[in-house]
């Protein structure tokens, strides 16, 4: 045995940190923005050993001036230019609205995704409108994409009497199976092999049908993250996965989640699946990466994982004050810019769109939403007496009522009634 | 319409369930480590790929997360996974996506998407497989809303309660007890093994049939006391029921959760005396939740305080299993010390 | 020696604690998810990365099996890791780290390798936290032979339990009530809050001291009924006595493995009839290992059956939180019908 | 959205099986064997993006003939070599001997690590003693190495009364502080978060010794795995985490958890991490191989992963039958040999030994062994009196004994009294 040398150097722990705190002035000038073509659009059957490199660099397609350019330009008409734009727009009044929702303590909780609406709109743009999706909790931007009722939403949103899953959920877990959007989880990365597991099933059974999951760059460290990846690889699974790296994860930055030492895209590599990393705020570039990653798994070439490089805007969630743990502005510094500022700004580039239009189209979205709020309202909001019946609670813990619960149902009702009085009905 | 019945041990009636299921319903799915080519370690999904193919019968990487994971998403996508836990001791690294996963999804999504799923895992120790091959971890499970736990004790059980189970349309864990898988076990060690083609519980027919969850067995009408166990532990009590010659009635739960509460409320009101065993450390295990039931609801009829005779609360250890195992002398004990309050 | 003590809430007692042991203790180090520069999404640990340095209160990677895993082999090495687990509802990707190893090292290792760790955990409801934050997993802990559960009701409880328990040499999981983190909960969540400083239990000394594992507190005395409970619960308990003017007996039970039989036994002995109460699931909920113990122990002097005040046994609603939690109507009806029968 | 276009072919699910089954003749012409230096062995101080070809490669020594060369070689002088050889007949020695006892009835399992001996015995000798190693349950040669008295690890085996364990593990799950190894678990990969958590507790305190954790390629797909893989890199920790790639999990061939796509060294490129592939079967490549990332992880340049690219000769167990599984022989078909054979071939080579010494240490080791197993066996064997205590199953549950559990003892008493009669004393 070798014997240890006496004079070496004390070990040391690096504990990462990120480059500026609350107090400093972010300056970005380090992120590498590579041209756009350096690496240029491969085959999507090609073999993940050829395409390693495209883990390291960053698809994009929107040049700084607002043009469209590169191998990777999907050459959407003008039409679909316009809708992403519009998805995304809404997607912000939404989040703008129920966040301010819930600062009139109309519900108990909201999460925004301002900044990172390209991830989940662009994808869900380039995905069939039966493929699953599997996301996290920042994919609003899916549901509204698909056409989901903003009511529907908000009326979970509020947990009031017409929220379709019977106020049992915490505000934005969303479940919309008829657009393909599987139920929200409150714990990360538990849909990350659900999805695998779902599109294993889809080709057992010799489906078309193909599935995506998404999930935040802090989340990859959960071992859930590692099972998809294993089980994609070994089945060669027809599945998207997907990194939201926008920088954070409550107030720990993405270097807490191994970000200093090489790209979230990079951990595709060593299960030999292909991967991307994308500039999330560029809709174009996420639009062709996901159209990529689809035709890929559709023809049976296997998983794809894809890294949005990408920055949360807002807080972690109306809980959060990120204040307290970063520079103030960071993202007015982000060297990628906002991703409908960037569209919008090729829109107007093609001739395809205006300010006017823009902020005519703001308007009429701000309304939307505004007037869909009071629909929902109508319903009831969190904590106002509009609920849903109390012994619902009891429903879907198991198909049927086991006998145990149907005694709990008693005993609520019976409690409710020396609460509320004799004549208390349930509603 | 004969049914053709047939001698099988309890790998054989789980082997024959899995089988009939795999040829019923094309939706099934058996995944989990080792049980495709090779049949599983303890043989119970034997010839199956063979027979089914190898995209209805498959190897999984070593990933307990990963294996339950997956089946949810199966389950979501509309299959009904069968997913194999090698031993129940690993189990642990499975039990988010089981508890936060399977055991809630239909209830967040309120119905818009099920979990039909059944885990099997063989359980309990008296193999000599030390504490990581011996662990009864059932009560966890019983005490996760959302999840029917289910332990046959015979082949005939075995085969019935693993159909009802594939064909719940909620997830349940069916725990297997390893150590009743080739023959049935008195507790007494020191005698001669007994092959399951003595026992009643060894006519299985081949074809289909279902025994109803939450139905529990009275293996043995008694009036001195009622027994309330499951799996392994309902040979041993029997066992020591005939040796002491002591009148006790002696109940096989069979299903956990949901609970056959009628016939243990009938028995224990008509005994007046209440004994649990299981082989489980005792602290929060089943075993306190049948006490604090029977209690509740049987009180004024009760004689003396409900027995709990269980494993101890220690690790199961490998060389001293005997001292551990809640054998003949520990249920002889309660048993005499119950009747005689 | 004169005592210096402050007004605390419990996040303060909780913060204190872990200041105090940082300053005298060079092995402690805590880690776990945003807990450095930020203190925690509860602010159990602010200021303390920047008092003790960076590498000895650090953000982890959000994976709860590698924060326990991690914090295993640190202890291996001589450390005392004190993890944090940012919700009890997500202690399960790391329960196999926990009762498979932190639980087991000093058995299997025949007390080669020890695991004096502090698993640190808000749990509870009670604010809208639905289904994700606010589970009450107590229980399992409990059933696992190896860890001590302990659950503080206050803060100067919460700030020597939390030293004693850092100081234990075997892991223990600490659960913080997170609805009386700011202030006690009567459960008649429709009053005006209260906060800490009204409440005996806010002057918490600055400086070292311990209250020892093990030990309950009686909280009130009384004669017609036992109540056994911990965490939020004795708050909503006291405050139902207070309301009702039933003579209750109040045990905040404090550690709930290992128990404090003796109180225990004592009180239902003089009082004759024994609630217990919970906000977890009921079914093998820690109240189910209670019950049992209770009737075991204490079956001669019991006038009535055992009962169980609980959570229902369903997912925790969102909106109909208050209908799930055991607020002062249950309660109350549960008394009522105890010193009636 | 996309529509799905109807024409697609239907999906497939890619179910992996080894090239070979009971009934088969293996034929392993297609494993790759790269030249010796095909990649020269760089600097310890490597950053890991500019040695990703590592990962790829099979760092090799020892060549067909048994002449050690390249950039690799460790140059270790004779003495050093035959030790190592003798470690590893050892080893081999030991284990044939303790299947055989297990086959006896002595005891109720077994497990060897016949043909991997150079993956825990180089190893070891590489390392320093006071390393502290997290191994699997095939690492029997790092205590043999260290000198770990064999009659202890027999001791354990047979759970008899003078096992330090107390007879309450199952065989071969040793426990050494004070030959730094740790407690073996029996829950697969959950040592190497716990590696690396020791690591940072050293590092932490500016100690210099380094950690070291193995474990099979079937288990790497364990989220224990990825955790500590994240942990490693996030915090530069002084880890080396080992992959010993025998090709087989019980009945999975290596492409059940991962293999056909990538090498398993490739796991470390996607978290940033130094990553070696070695074969497993040149003894002096895996030393060279663990000195490379010891130095690097002594001088502060943090965690390396390493692959060694083995074949599990024997079953997986006592309990287990691989010609159920895998086609018969091989072992002998394996184009890497075995290790035992290429270190006694290169000795010769380099006329530092003989047959005759061979054959002669041999017996001689086989003598030792079987004197061992006669001390051994007058301890007790399992099942047969000479166990520990009754009581002493109830310590170290906690380090001091509850109420509950001093209940339990007096239980266990009286009912070894009722069962061995009153006049029963506890051993
Ligand atoms: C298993 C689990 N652990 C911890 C949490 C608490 N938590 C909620 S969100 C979050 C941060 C997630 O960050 P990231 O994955 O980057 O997603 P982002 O919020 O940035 O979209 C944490 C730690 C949780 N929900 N589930
Ligand atoms: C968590 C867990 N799951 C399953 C097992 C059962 N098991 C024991 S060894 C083994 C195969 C391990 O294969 P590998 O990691 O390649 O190691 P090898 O046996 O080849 O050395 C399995 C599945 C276990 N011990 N722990
Ligand atoms: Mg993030
Ligand atoms: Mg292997």
């Amino acid at each position: 045995m070798v014997k240890t040398k006496t004079n070496l150097p004390p070990l040391r722990l690096h504990i990462p940190e990120p480059k500026f705190r609350p107090g400093d002035e972010a300056d970005f000038s380090d992120v590498v923005v590579p041209e756009i073509d350096e690496i240029a659009r491969p085959d999507e059957g090609s073999a993940p050993a050829a395409i390693q490199n495209l883990a390291f660099g960053l698809i994009r397609v929107l040049d700084n001036n607002g043009n469209a350019t590169g191998s990777w330009n999907p050459g959407l008409e003008p039409d679909q230019l316009r809708l992403m734009l519009s998805n995304m727009m809404l997607t912000r009044a939404f989040d703008d609205r129920m966040f301010r929702a819930q600062r009139q303590g109309k519900t108990s909780f909201y999460m925004k995704c301002t900044g990172e609406e390209a991830t989940s709109v662009a994808t869900a743009m380039a995905l069939a409108s039966d493929d699953m999706c599997f996301p996290s909790y920042r994919q609003q931007g899916i549901l509204i994409t698909r056409g989901y009722p903003l009511v529907k939403m908000m009326n979970q949103i509020y947990s009031n009497r017409a929220d379709h899953l019977k106020g049992r959920q915490l505000p934005i877990m969303y479940s919309a199976p008829d657009h393909s959007f599987f139920s929200i989880s409150g714990n990360l990365a538990t849909q990350y092999p659900q999805a695998v597991g779902w599109a294993m099933a889809s080709a057992s059974r010799g489906d078309t049908r193909i599935s995506a999951c998404w999930c935040g760059e802090g989340s990859t460290a959960e071992g859930d993250f590692h099972s998809a990846m294993t089980f994609a690889a070994v089945y060669n699974t027809p599945v998207i996965l997907q990194v939201v790296n926008n920088q954070w994860a409550i107030s720990s930055f993405s270097g807490i989640a191994g970000g200093e030492r090489t790209t979230f895209a990079a951990r595709g590599l060593g299960y030999g699946i292909a991967s991307l990393r994308v500039d999330g705020n560029d809709p174009l570039a996420v639009y062709a990466a996901m159209r990529w990653a689809a035709d890929r798994a559709r023809t049976n070439n296997g998983p794809t994982f894809i890294e949005y490089f990408t920055y949360r805007a807002e807080g972690h969630s109306t809980s959060d004050d990120p204040e307290a743990y970063r520079a103030a502005k960071e993202f007015e510094k982000w060297p990628l810019g906002d991703p409908v500022g960037r569209l919008k700004q090729h829109l107007i580039r093609i001739g395809e769109w205006s300010e006017e239009q823009h902020d005519a189209q703001a308007a009429e979205l701000t309304d939307l939403v505004k007037k869909t709020q009071k629909e929902a309202e109508a319903n009831g909001i969190l904590g106002h007496g509009l609920h849903q019946p109390f012994e619902s609670m009891f429903d879907d813990v198991f198909e049927h009522l086991p006998w145990h619960l149907k005694e709990q149902v008693e005993q609520v009702l019976e409690e409710q009634e020396a609460k509320f009085g004799p004549d208390w009905e349930p509603r | 319409m004969t049914v053709v019945t047939q001698k099988m041990n309890m790998i054989e009636a789980i082997n024959s369930a899995l089988d009939n299921m795999l040829t019923r319903d094309p939706d099934i799915v058996l995944l989990g480590e080792d049980i495709g080519f090779f049949g599983g370690v303890f043989r119970a999904t034997a010839g199956l790929q063979k027979k089914h193919g190898k995209t209805r019968v498959f190897d999984t990487p070593i990933s307990e997360c990963g294996i339950i994971g997956a089946a949810v998403g199966m389950a979501a996508y509309g299959l009904r996974p069968v997913p194999e836990i090698q031993f129940a001791d690993y189990i642990y690294p499975g039990l988010d996506q089981l508890v936060s996963e399977a055991a809630r999804l239909r209830y967040r999504s309120a119905n818009d998407f099920i979990c039909p799923m059944t885990v099997r895992s063989p359980f309990g120790g008296g193999i000599f497989g030390g504490q990581t091959h011996s662990q009864s971890p059932e009560s966890l499970f019983t005490h996760v809303c959302g999840i029917k736990t289910v332990i046959p004790s015979n082949p005939y059980d075995a085969k019935g309660l693993l159909i009802a189970a594939i064909e719940d349309n909620d997830p349940v864990v069916f725990f297997e007890p390893k150590r009743i898988y080739n023959g049935p076990f008195s507790g007494f060690y020191d005698r001669p093994v007994e092959p399951w083609s003595k026992h009643a519980g060894s006519d299985v027919p081949q074809d289909y049939y279902r025994i109803e969850l939450g139905k529990a067995a009275t293996v043995r009408e008694g009036e001195a006391l009622t027994i309330l166990t499951y799996g392994t532990m309902v040979h041993v009590c029997v066992a020591v029921v005939m040796e002491t010659g002591i009148d006790a009635e002696v109940i096989d739960l069979r299903t956990l959760l949901p609970l056959d509460i009628e016939t243990v409320e009938a028995s224990v009101k008509k005994t007046g005396r209440c004994m649990v065993v299981h082989e489980a450390t005792r602290t929060s295990g089943f075993g306190a939740e049948l006490a604090a039931l029977v209690q509740e609801r049987c009180f004024y009829h009760l004689e003396a305080p409900v027995e709990r005779v269980t494993g101890f609360d220690t690790p199961y250890p490998h060389s001293l299993e005997w001292a551990y195992f809640p054998g003949p002398v520990r249920i002889t004990r309660a048993m005499q010390k119950l009747i005689q309050e």
